[in-house]
Parts: C-alpha cells; structure tokens; sequence
C-alpha cells in the first residue's frame, strides 16, 4: 500500500504539474502536485502516481556507507574471516 | 447474365476489409459467412488440407505417439509489441505441444467475434497468423468462425488446437520431476507479460520491453536430440515461473529449490515490476520454456540451449529437492531463503 | 535500479548480519516490532528473518491500511455500489479483502457493481471527467503517505467543478495505532523491546510525531527504509540503543526523511480533511482522533454525504487471532485457522488478506519455515 | 498443521459450487484456476489422459488417416430443452469428426468464461458435457480455461476439437458429389433451431420441440459398413439443410434437386416456422446428417440409416444433377420449381 | 395446419392451373399486378409460374412496405439512434435495408447503436417498461395491417404514462398506392389487365376502398388470400372477368375479409392517427394523403416532434430500375445491376431488400428460369 | 410484413385482453385489442402479436369447395383425363 519506488525525472512538463520518471529503462509520466523545487536529474519517491518527496542522494551515499562500515566494523572476526 | 445466376461460386461484391465491421451475418452460415472464410481466412492461411473446406482436415500421421493440445487466446489489446492476439495463439499452442517434446504437425483455429468489429483488425490477426504458422512450419488446417452480439464479446478470440508427433524415446512428462534434477530456463522471463501491460494505458508507462512470443518446437527439437532424457518441459506462460514450478513439483510430488540470482530477468522488466508492485516471477511468457532433466545432463541442455536462438540466455536456476510438503522454494538475492508460492488472485488480467 | 538495487546488496547484508550476530547480548530477547506491513512483506519477501540471531525476532504491527480497514466500512463501500450504482475506484490491494456475507469488491465486481482499479486518484479523477453520466466515487485508503494525493484529487475536482466525483474517505493515522499498541494493557500487552517506524509515511510527515514513544513509553524507535539492508541498518541501530538502554527516536531512512516531512502535503491535508473524533481499527477496535474525514468545505464532494447507506454491523470471523497479531501478541502460525481456512486465496482475517498483512507475508514466502528445521546457522550459504 | 503447510496438494476451502461464481482469478493461473480445474473440470470429465495434467493429452492413435476439426459453440441461452452448451460442444465436433466417416477417438476443450457467471451453471455444463462424452466413448483429454471481464463475453464459450480416424476405403468429402447421386438426410429437419428460438422468451411461443443434438458417429460407422462408398456426408446445423446443399453444391461443381415433399419436418417445427415467417430448411439442426451416395446404393444406404435409432425416420430427398450454376432447386410440395438459395443474412442468431 | 394445408394442396393446384389453362384464350395477354409483397412471396416460394400458362403472367406491385420506405427516413431513423442515443426498436424486415452511405439499422447495430428487434409493438412497449433509463422508440413501418397494432401500443403508453415510449411513424396507406400506380401516365404507364388486391390489408379496410379501381380505371379487382391456392383461385377470377370484359371488385378471400373490414381497428386507426398531406414512396415518388402520422392528442409520444433530427437529401442508386419494376413497367431481370452489384446480400434497391420484394424473390426463388430453359408443360410432374 | 397466420384460440385471458393461440402443436399468447366477441375454439389471423380478424370457417369451406369444383368443371377435358 505504501509502496514507493525512487525514480529519476528525466522531463518537466512546462506547467510545472507533471514530470517523466524513469526507473531503469521504463518511463512515466508523474503529478508534481506534492514537491516543491525538483530540477531534471533529481530522484524522487514515486507514489501513487505522485512524486512523494526527493531523494537525497548524498544520505543515500551516506547511509551505505555506514552500512557497509557496520559490517566490516563490527562483525565477529570469525565471521569477518568467512568473508 | 448467367454468371451472375450462379448458386454460389462468386459474391457479387467483394468484401470491404477497409472499412467494413463484423456483422452476426458473418456468423450465420450463409453467404456472407462463405464469403467471410474464402476472401480472408482461406486467402491468407492457404494449404491444401484447409482447402478441402470439409468441416474437418483429414491427413496421415508420421507413424508414433501424437499429441493434443488446445489453448483459448483473450488477450487484451489485441495487437501489442512484439505480436498480436493471430502469432500468439500460434505460438501458445505450438508450445504446449512441443512441451510433449512433440514435433507439432497441424493446427486447428476457431474464432468468436464480436459484432461489429473491423474486418481490417481481423485480417490482420489472420495475415499474423499465418505468417506466424508458416514461419513455423504448420499450417491451420481447419477453422471455425461465431459471431456473437455487440457487448457479448471481446473484439475478438482464438481458440487454437495443435497436433503433433513424439519422437521414439522422448518420455517428457509434468509428473517426471526427480530429487537431484536440475531446473533450466531458456531465457529472461516476464517480457510478455510487462509488454502487455505497458499497452495498458491506465498503467502509463513505457518500455521498450517487446513480448517473447515465439514458437519453441525447433528449440525443443535441438533439446530433445541432444538429451532425450529430458524430464519435463513446461512454459510458464499464465502465473509465470513460480506457478509452473508450483504445479511441476505438485505433479511430480517434489520440492524444487531454485536460485534468485541466477534468474534471468531484463532489467527493463525488473524496473517495470518494482513500478507496479509486481514479482517477475509470476509474470507471464510465451516464447520461454522450463526444462529440467538429469543432473548429469543438465550441462549438456543448457549447451544445447544456448546454441539455439531462442535459448540464448539459458540458464540452470536450480534443483528439485524432495520434500513432502511440495514447496518451491528461492534464495533470496540476498541471501536469505523465501517460499514462491503459488499465486492467490491473479495478478495480471487478460495477458493471453 | 539506483537507489534500490544497492540496498538490496547481499555482501552488504552478509556483513550487517554477522554485525547484528555480534552486536545482540546472549541471554536477551530482541523483540522488534515494525510496524508497517511494508517492512513485514519485504523481511519476508527477502527471508531477513534467516539472516537474524536466534535471540532477536521480529513482531509485526498494524501499520497495513488494508488488514485495519473495518470490515463495516468495506460493507458501505460495497452497499455505495451496489444501491447507488455508482462507479467505484480504489487501489488493488483492496479487492480481495472478505467483507461480510462472503462478499468482497471482486465479487461484487463479478455480480454486476461496476468497481475498476486504479493505480492513482489521477485515474479516478480522469473517469470522472471521461464519463460524466456516471458518479464515480474514489475508495479512500491508507495512511499519510497516501491521504495527500487523495487530498489533490478533492482540489482538482472543486477547481475543475466535477459535480460526478466523490470520495469515501477512510484515511488513517499512524501515530495514534502506534500509541494504541504502546499503552495495551495486560492481557493484551506484548513486551516491544524497540520499534522500527514508519518508511514512507515519515516523509511526508517527518520524525517528530514520533517523539511520544521514547518519551511517553520509554521505547527506542528507528525510522527504518523498506528495503531489506534498511531494515538490517535499523535493526542494528535499535540492537545498539537496546544494548545502551537508551531510548530515543532515530532516522535510518535520511535519504528521504526529514524532521519535519513534506510541508506541502501536510497543508493539503489540513485543508482538505479533519479529523474524526473516533475511527474504528480492524484489530484494534474504536481509537480516539485516529482518523480523517473530508473537511466542511470539501463537503459536497464527500460520498458519505452525497450517497447515503445504511449497512448492518459487522462481525468479525470466530477464530481469527487478528487482534492479538495486530498488536503482536500472537504469530501468525499461532492462529488455527491459519493455512487451514484462512490462506491468501481464502482471507478470513485482516492480517490474510494484504500482501503487506503478517498472515499472508507469513504464509505466502515463510510457512517452510514451520514446516521443517530451519537452517542450521541462519545464514546464507 | 504440517497439512495445512503443504505448497498446492490441497486447498483450504472447496469451492463454492452452490453460491460461487467465476472471478478473474479463475483464469489466472494461480491456485484459484488449478482449484477449478481440480475440483470442477477433473472431478467430472475424469479420464487417465486427462488426469495427466499436462498441457497436452499424449496417445498413440490406431493406424490409418486421421482427421481434425474444431467449432466454438456460442449458444443462447446455455440450456435448452435437449441439451446444453456441454452436451451440444461434444456432439457437434463429434459429428464433424464423423462427418468424414472417421470413428471419433479424444477431445479437446477450450473454455471462455465471463466474470460472474455461476459455478453451479458450469458444474452443470461439464457434467453434461462429461456425460455427452462417456456416452459417445469419446474421452476430454485435454483442456484450456480463461476468464474475461463481465460485458466482454456471454457467460460461456466452448470451442471443442475432435480427432477421428478414418476406415480404409472410406473416402467422403464435400468435393464428390456427382450428378445421378442420391441426396438422403438423417431424419425430421429444424428441430434444434425451432427449440432454441422457444427459449426466446421475446418470441414468446411454446412447443414440446427439444433439440435434436445427438453424436452421429455410431449412426455413421452403420452407413459406413452398408456403403463404404458414401461420396459425402454433412451435418446441417447453422443454416440448415439449405446451407449444406448449397455448399456440397458448390463444392462439387453440381447442381441438386430435391422434393419438398420428401423433406421430413416434424409438423410443430412447421407450425413454428409459419408462425415466425421462417423457412424450416433454413433452421439449424445438431443430430441430422446429409448424405450423398451413388443412387444403386441409395435404398441400401436408406435401409442402414433407418435401422440405426439416430436415422429411424431417415429420407432419400433429391438427387445431384448436372448444373453449371450450381443451384440447388426444389419442387414444391405445391408443384412449382424453386431455388433453395444460400441465406442472405441470418436467419437465426446464436443457435449453436 | 388448419386454413394453411388445405390452401397449399397439389391435387387442386393442378386441378386450379388446369382450370386457368382451359380459361385463358389463347392469343390473349393477361397482365396481372399482384398488389402485395405477401402475393409475390408466394408465388416465387410456391412455384406458381411453373402452373400458368404462357399467356398469363404476374406484374409484381409496389405493397412491400419495407421496399418502399424512402431511404431519407431510414436515415432519420439510424440518426436518432446514433444522436439521440435512443433504443431504437423496429421489426426484422428492415434490419438490413440500405440505408445511405453504405449503412443500414444492422450496421448502425454492429456499430453502437442499441437497435433491437421486436416481433410485435407489445415488446417495445415492455422494453419501456422494463429499461425506464432508456428511451425506447418503435420505428413503425407497413400498410393498415400493421398500423392498428402501433395504434394499440401509443394507446397504452398514453393509459400507462410512459414517458420513454414513442413512435416513429412511416405507415402507409394502400389505396393511394394503387391509385397512383393506375394513374400513371406514359411512358411510365404499364398496362394491366387485372389486379390481385391485397390480403390482410383488406381484413382491416374492408373490400369497399378499392370500389375506385374498377369504376376510375376500368380494371377489375379480386381480393386474394397469401396462400398459393388464393393466388390461383383469384388468378381465375380475374381471367373470368377479362374474359367476359367486365370490371368489379371480387373477394376471394371471403374468410377473413368483409365488405366493411375491421371497424375496432379502424376507430383505433382514426383516434391515434391523421392523415399526411404527402409522403415518399421509394419507387413512387411523393403521394398525396398516402400515409399517416401520430395525431395531435397523441403529438407528445411523436418520436419525429421528441427528437428532432437533420438530414441530408438521400439519392437512390444510379442504375437500380425499381421505380419501373413497382410500376409494373420493367422485371427484375431487366435491371443491369440485378444479380451482378445487387444480390439479397448486398441490396442496391428497394426490390432487393426484403424477400418480399420483386427482386428478391426473383433472386432467391425464381432465377433458375433464366438461367436454363424453361420446363416444357410449365405443370408439376 | 403482412404475414399473417390462421391459429385456433385455446383459452382467453379473464381480463378479455390476451388469448393463448395454438398452430399445429405450437402456443402462443396474443393480444385480443382488436378484435371483439372471440371464443375459445374461434380461428384468428395472428399478426405481430395481435388477433387481426376472425376467420370464417364457413367461408373457407365454401372457397375451398369453389376451388376444387373449378378444377374439376373448367378443366379442359385432355387434362382431366391424365389426372
Ligand atoms: S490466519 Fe487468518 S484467521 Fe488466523 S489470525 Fe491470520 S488472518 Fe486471522
Ligand atoms: S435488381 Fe436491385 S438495383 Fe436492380 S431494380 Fe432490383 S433492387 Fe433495383
Ligand atoms: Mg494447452
Ligand atoms: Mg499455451
Ligand atoms: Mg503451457
Ligand atoms: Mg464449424
Ligand atoms: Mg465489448
Ligand atoms: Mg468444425
Ligand atoms: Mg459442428
Ligand atoms: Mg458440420
Ligand atoms: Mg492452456
Ligand atoms: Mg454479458
């Protein structure tokens, strides 16, 4: 139900209503009715056939690294030594 | 002036496939309905045994085993990217019977219309059919026509049933699925599906996702030969992999174990899933086959597979596993282990 | 895919895993509810459960709009299309959940009653202006995340004056459930040792609302994304905040989550809807102030008003173990109507009839599980 | 419990085959559709080909010719005094299977079901159909089963194929007719269409007139054994016996005349023909037989026909001549001389 | 059947056409208009032609009504179904009239239209009441038989208060027909020794309207039954009187038509209906007092006032001879286009479209005649 | 479109407004709006749902009677003779 995917705008309709997002290879066309200030290029969470909010691309960068950091910090060194 | 007395070998006008619709005439066993058969469907799917216009084709089978398969064809749109409701109800039936690893020989078509729709859509579906046929190698021997009252149809439906030989030694069955048994697909899965619904317009997207509709016979026959001891083969066509996975294993009394990660699925057609909240593996095929056979073969298969063009992108995905409960279970891209259930509800409406 | 395949990365997880592996205390019980059905389907759907220490599991909440939606309101929707003949528009998640008499929108569908499926209220809006004979009314679900475009699709219809549009309107809010399953008493109460929050509801209305369940219930919250290293991460965060008994609300999903969420749709949702004093919850019963029904200027687009029906009360299956699963009392494979009568084919309770319900997420991708030993380590291969 | 894990042997909930009607997920093919199947299709039509449960039936065939054929059967209403959509779908591709003199062996069936439509209504239709089948010892060995959305179809479609195998030095086709033939017909003509267009409740008659639907093919091995040399046999159901003639006409390159006189009509299909304005030679029947012989073995061929019960009140109606128009021409029942013309239009809608 | 079997007997045929061939004097033409569809049906479906003698042959008449409605008001009625949206219901006989532009009722069907076909004004009048959404219109066509049925109808739907019933009337009246036929003027004028007068149409108008035939134009008249034994019986009659020179008005079909007619039907006819100045004859041209249309009391359930439609001028087929074959001037086969372009199948002209026409029961029953010689005696073997 | 068919009345409606009509085995309701004095066992001409006119049995009696004595009287005598 609550299902959104990130895509990219890659158009923006001139009346500043509508964006085409795509998501791999596949296009769609997306209300603009709920974000403020999107610019070709950006990502935003598609819901519902709205776009839901942007994506900040330097906490996604963030919160990977810091996943990847938690496992190779953390981890048993038994299980490091798996790896 | 005494041609134009003749009981019945000329119409006096031509057909209008331009701008001519389906009436119930076309339907009703007369005139228009001889008119309908010779000028379109005759004209176009020409052979012989068809030319007979008995109401039956009469042939001589290749001595061996036969096989019977038939398959009604709904989809909606009629035409969409990479075929039309005519190849698909070709191909659809072709491959249920070359999944007997059968050489297909004839196929029988019967078609419900829907008062009112366009001659020139229905040439086109029968042009598409028998060129689809041809291509294969089989022609449509015998046919049907109804017409049913505007609001009582789709446009229009195919029902096709094929015929065709098993070679000596060729035992492919659903129920032959054993502990051990490797589990190949020939190619990416869920094109047909994602392509039909990309026609949808209320979904509002666009791929470049064309369907896979293929016939497989010449694929299977390259199969067969190189290992007659395959043990089943099924296109996972409606409910895509996971249901025809489900049912082999509920056939053969099996679990199946498969991996995620070695599915072939385009990557046009994985974002499409993610968009619309679906799983790949139940979406629908019809130019793909599941094999499986021997493990000690299965290197073989998948060589035979790939040598073929419609066999490309085989891959081994898996192995059946005993297990009472018949589960067909994955492990997960991500390394975790899930159930591929069968389908509750269908997912996708209409998409053959 | 950007943003989705990286977090769906097993190396990733693997490590994540042997953190959390290393991280959990032996002798503790980590018991974890997330609360939305998002986070239910996706540890189920990507087996997050085989990567998870023996001593931590995870509770699944109430947070799937679909399994709360009283079956009462379900019946009124299908009363609207049957008596009023109207054209109902609703999303498909709904079309298979079981109303009373055996009926749901499928089968009202296949009797006659012209109810269609939309991806968006664009579409519905979109049939009210292509079909103007007929009254189409918008079968409003979900929480935050989904009320603002419900909220657009009530502007549009006023500005454009479609007199054939209506919506029924069963919006729902996120905080007040959570608050609900927090302040259970005994015998409904289940020990939560931490709560991952809300995915895409909390952009839209940010990480404060959230600031009551430390404060008021003393329990660490980490607003978790829904794909599964995002589950992982949070997990691995409130394992740290469990571990430190410390208790606080944390944002794992920054790459789309604010403080203070999206400001836009929350002035569309305080323009357009009110709340309603009191919404019943399939599950959890009557709660105060947990719901939104369409504001008085909005009035005459609501299709409570415009086509009223009166439908009998409702009654929920005997047997069906819902209400404790909701609030996480029971597991799913506690229930015996569970893969019995009750399957995904044949929902008898809310928490069957959602992918995103804990029955059916645990019927459809875990039930092997029960049925043989699990795997030895818990890990993958 | 371990039971109620189990991935597809049983479903958890039978099918509610009283109350139930079909829903999209019916044709899905997911666990709905495999239920239906199971407990609906299987439970009657049960037979070891079909039990197989593979998308194609697989037998080995007698030796000899074989012939195909296939027809959708459209029918409204479904039921009707005689018969319904699942006894009529087996006998008219029976009889069409039979029609070139073949002893008829499997079946096929392709289903085409509407939204809503009720379970119990199907069940009774395949039960039929199921009892049709084992009466004629003509098993369904294979099947198909899609849904569309209510309004795009009528409830229930049916398109069967049959398969057949022909007796040596049998050689029936529509193209042998020659002049000096003798033109016989099975029995009384249009009690199928007058008994379908009495469920026309806008028609508003009655009649104790049931169709005639039977399978032909025990009639027909009779006829075949007395007169291996029968030059073409024909059922006349859409469009009736003129439609037939006609085409049989057009097909050999010959004219027909026959006697009003000797064209046997039940005298309530009569009144019910006055009554509506119709022409009972037009009306569709579903277990008569238009036969062509050479005329020495015409009172041989008659003698055969009438021992059988299908052809108790068989006729030898006309004879072929020579006519480079092909008419098929009539002495009245009055003494005047008329063409029997293809219909122009339809006479009747959605009779079979 | 009773009253059917008798009149269809071989053994007084022969005994008839005998009867015919002693009585006709040799040298002599006898031209007889068989006035009625219903008569020139018969003849062809019976094979009367085959049992008259040389001398004697049938000048088939303009009394199908079908043949002769005017293609613009086909249009008219194909553009209230397709504008007005209405249930256009009508009898099957004109479901595949030509109308222009290459249309007719059954291709405006297949196309959208919701055309449907009634067997008698009684359904119409229940499909009113049963579908109140809709509004039903009954395209009424045909000669005073069929015309107090429509009476009975607007009557009813009067009593009722329909409110979704009207007609769209096209009846004509057949003694104006007969009148313009005889008045004709060379070159189109034909002779005709004698006329088969109409059958049903004389049980509701008595035998009384046609006392103009023989006292106008000198020509007798005999009043047949449809049954082929009437049309000889009459046949006789009228060779009787040519013979003895005389001009009357003769019943044949004594057993259901009387000097006076069906007086209910006519006051029905005269309450519902008034005549119209004058209508279009396809063949006949525009006639004076030829038809009817819905009178003033009844102007509300006028389909033509209800909905108003436009359009354009309609043109006949280049080529199609019909004017001169319901004349009685041309035959069938005298037309280029018959059988070639204009088949049953494909109609070009009003002869062709219904079986009842001159054409078409040429076509269907009778063009073997042409196509080889003709059998020696002309009598049945 | 004129077609009209001799059928026997087997029972009338008590509202004297429809009858039930038998032709051959075949039974149909009419209505009886314009017609009067009908009795079961009278025959009518049935058009489009409606009673048309009675039928008079004398008179078809006596037509069929003429019928045949025309054949036998007028014939001429060679024909007469190879009936
Ligand atoms: S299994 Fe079904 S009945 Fe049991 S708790 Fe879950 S939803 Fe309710
Ligand atoms: S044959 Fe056709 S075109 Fe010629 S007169 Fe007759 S109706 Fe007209
Ligand atoms: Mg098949
Ligand atoms: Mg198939
Ligand atoms: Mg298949
Ligand atoms: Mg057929
Ligand atoms: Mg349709
Ligand atoms: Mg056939
Ligand atoms: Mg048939
Ligand atoms: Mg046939
Ligand atoms: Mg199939
Ligand atoms: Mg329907």
């Amino acid at each position: 139900m609550c299902l959104a995917i990130p895509a990219r705008i890659t158009a923006i309709d001139p009346s500043g209503q509508e964006a085409t997002v795509t998501l791999g290879d596949v296009a769609k066309v997306v209300s603009l009715a709920l974000v403020d200030d999107v610019v070709v290029g950006d990502y935003v969470l598609l819901h519902v056939g709205y776009a839901l909010s942007k994506v900040s691309a330097e906490e996604a960068e963030r919160t990977l690294a810091l996943m990847v950091e938690a496992g190779l910090m953390e981890a048993a060194p038994s299980a490091a030594e798996g790896r | 002036m005494a041609d134009a007395m003749d009981a019945g070998r000329r119409f006096s006008a031509r057909l209008d496939l331009a701008g001519g619709v389906i009436e119930m005439s076309h339907g009703g066993g007369g005139r228009a309905m001889a008119q309908l058969i010779d000028e379109l469907f005759c004209r176009h799917l020409d052979n012989p045994l068809l030319a007979q216009q008995n109401d039956q084709a009469l042939f001589t089978p290749p001595p061996g085993r036969l096989v019977v398969s038939t398959d009604g064809h709904v989809i909606a749109p009629l035409f969409f990217p990479g075929g039309d409701i005519g190849s698909l109800a070709v191909h659809g039936t072709l491959n249920d019977v070359a999944m007997a690893g059968a050489r297909p020989l004839y196929l029988a078509a019967g078609f419900i219309l829907e008062e009112g729709f366009p001659l020139a859509d229905l040439e086109r579906i029968v042009a598409s059919m028998a060129a689809a046929a041809n291509a294969a190698g089989v022609p449509v021997v015998t046919g049907d026509t109804k017409v049913v009252e505007r609001g009582k149809g789709d446009g229009c439906f195919i029902t096709t049933t094929g015929i065709g030989v098993v070679p000596d030694g060729v035992e492919i069955s659903g129920d032959r699925a054993r502990p051990g048994d490797a589990i190949l697909v020939s190619g990416t899965l869920g094109d047909h599906g994602v392509a039909i619904l990309s026609q949808r317009e209320s979904l509002g997207f666009e791929t470049e996702i064309g369907s896979d509709s293929a016939a497989l016979h010449g694929l299977v026959a390259a199969m067969v030969e190189a290992v007659p001891d395959i043990h089943c083969l099924r296109d996972p066509t409606r409910g895509g992999l996971a249901t025809t996975l489900n049912e082999l294993a509920r056939q053969s009394g099996v679990g199946m174990q498969i991996r995620e990660a070695a599915i072939p699925i385009h990557p046009a057609v994985a974002a499409a899933c993610e968009l619309l909240g679906l799983d790949a593996l139940y979406v629908a095929n019809e130019g793909k086959l599941v094999a499986i056979c021997p493990a000690a073969q299965a290197e073989r298969l998948l060589a035979a597979m790939r040598a073929h063009p419609l066999g490309a992108a085989a891959a081994c995905i898996g192995e059946v596993v005993e297990d009472p409960h018949g589960f067909v279970q994955m492990e997960t891209r991500f390394g975790g282990q899930r159930i591929v259930d069968w389908l509750a509800g269908d997912q996708l409406p209409r998409i053959c | 895919m950007k943003y989705i395949d990286e977090f769906r990365d097993q190396t990733v997880a693997r490590g994540l895993a042997e953190a959390i592996a290393a991280a959990v205390e032996p002798g503790r019980d980590y018991r974890l509810m997330e609360f939305c059905g998002g986070h239910t389907h996706a540890i189920f759907r990507y087996g997050v459960p085989d990567l998870m220490p023996a001593n931590l599991r995870f509770v699944h909440g109430p947070g799937c709009p679909v399994c709360v939606l009283p079956i009462a309101r379900l019946d009124q929707a299908i009363a609207l299309a049957d008596c009023h003949r109207v054209t109902l528009c609703t999303y498909g998640d709904l079309m298979r959940v079981p109303a009373s008499g055996g009926r749901s929108l499928l089968t009202a569908k296949a009797g006659g009653a012209d109810v269609r499926l939309v991806y968006s209220t664009q579409d519905a809006l979109a049939l009210a202006r292509r079909e103007p004979e007929r009254q189409v009314v918008f079968l409003a679900i979900g929480f935050e995340t989904t009320t603002p475009p419900t909220a657009v699709a009530l502007k549009a219809a006023r500005a454009e004056g479609l007199t054939n549009f209506s919506v029924f309107c069963n919006h729902v809010l996120t905080p007040p459930a959570l608050r609900a399953i927090l302040a259970a008493a005994a015998p409904d109460a289940v020990q939560i040792d931490g709560i991952l929050g809300p995915s895409h509801v909390s952009t839209v209305i940010g990480s404060r609302p959230y600031a009551f369940v430390p404060e008021v219930f003393g329990t660490p919250l980490v607003i978790a994304g829904f794909e599964p290293l995002d589950v992982m991460h949070a997990t691995l965060m409130l394992v740290h905040q469990i571990n430190a008994g410390e208790h606080r609300v944390e944002n794992q999903y920054t790459r789309a989550v604010t403080e203070t969420g999206n400001a836009k749709a929350q002035a569309l949702m305080a323009e357009v809807f009110t709340r309603r004093a009191e919404f019943e919850w399939r599950g959890l019963g009557w709660l105060p102030d947990s719901a939104l029904a369409i504001a008085e200027p909005y009035a005459d687009l609501d299709a409570e008003r415009r086509f009223p029906v009166e439908v009998a009360a409702a009654r929920e299956v005997k047997g069906c173990d819902c209400p404790s699963i909701l609030r996480g009392v029971k597991r799913p494979t506690d229930c015996r109507l569970f893969g019995t009568a009750c399957t995904p084919q044949t929902p008898l309770g809310a928490c069957m009839v959602s992918s995103e319900g804990a029955c059916a997420a645990y019927w459809s991708y875990g039930r092997f599980r029960a049925a043989k030993p699990r795997p030895a380590a818990g890990r993958a291969a």
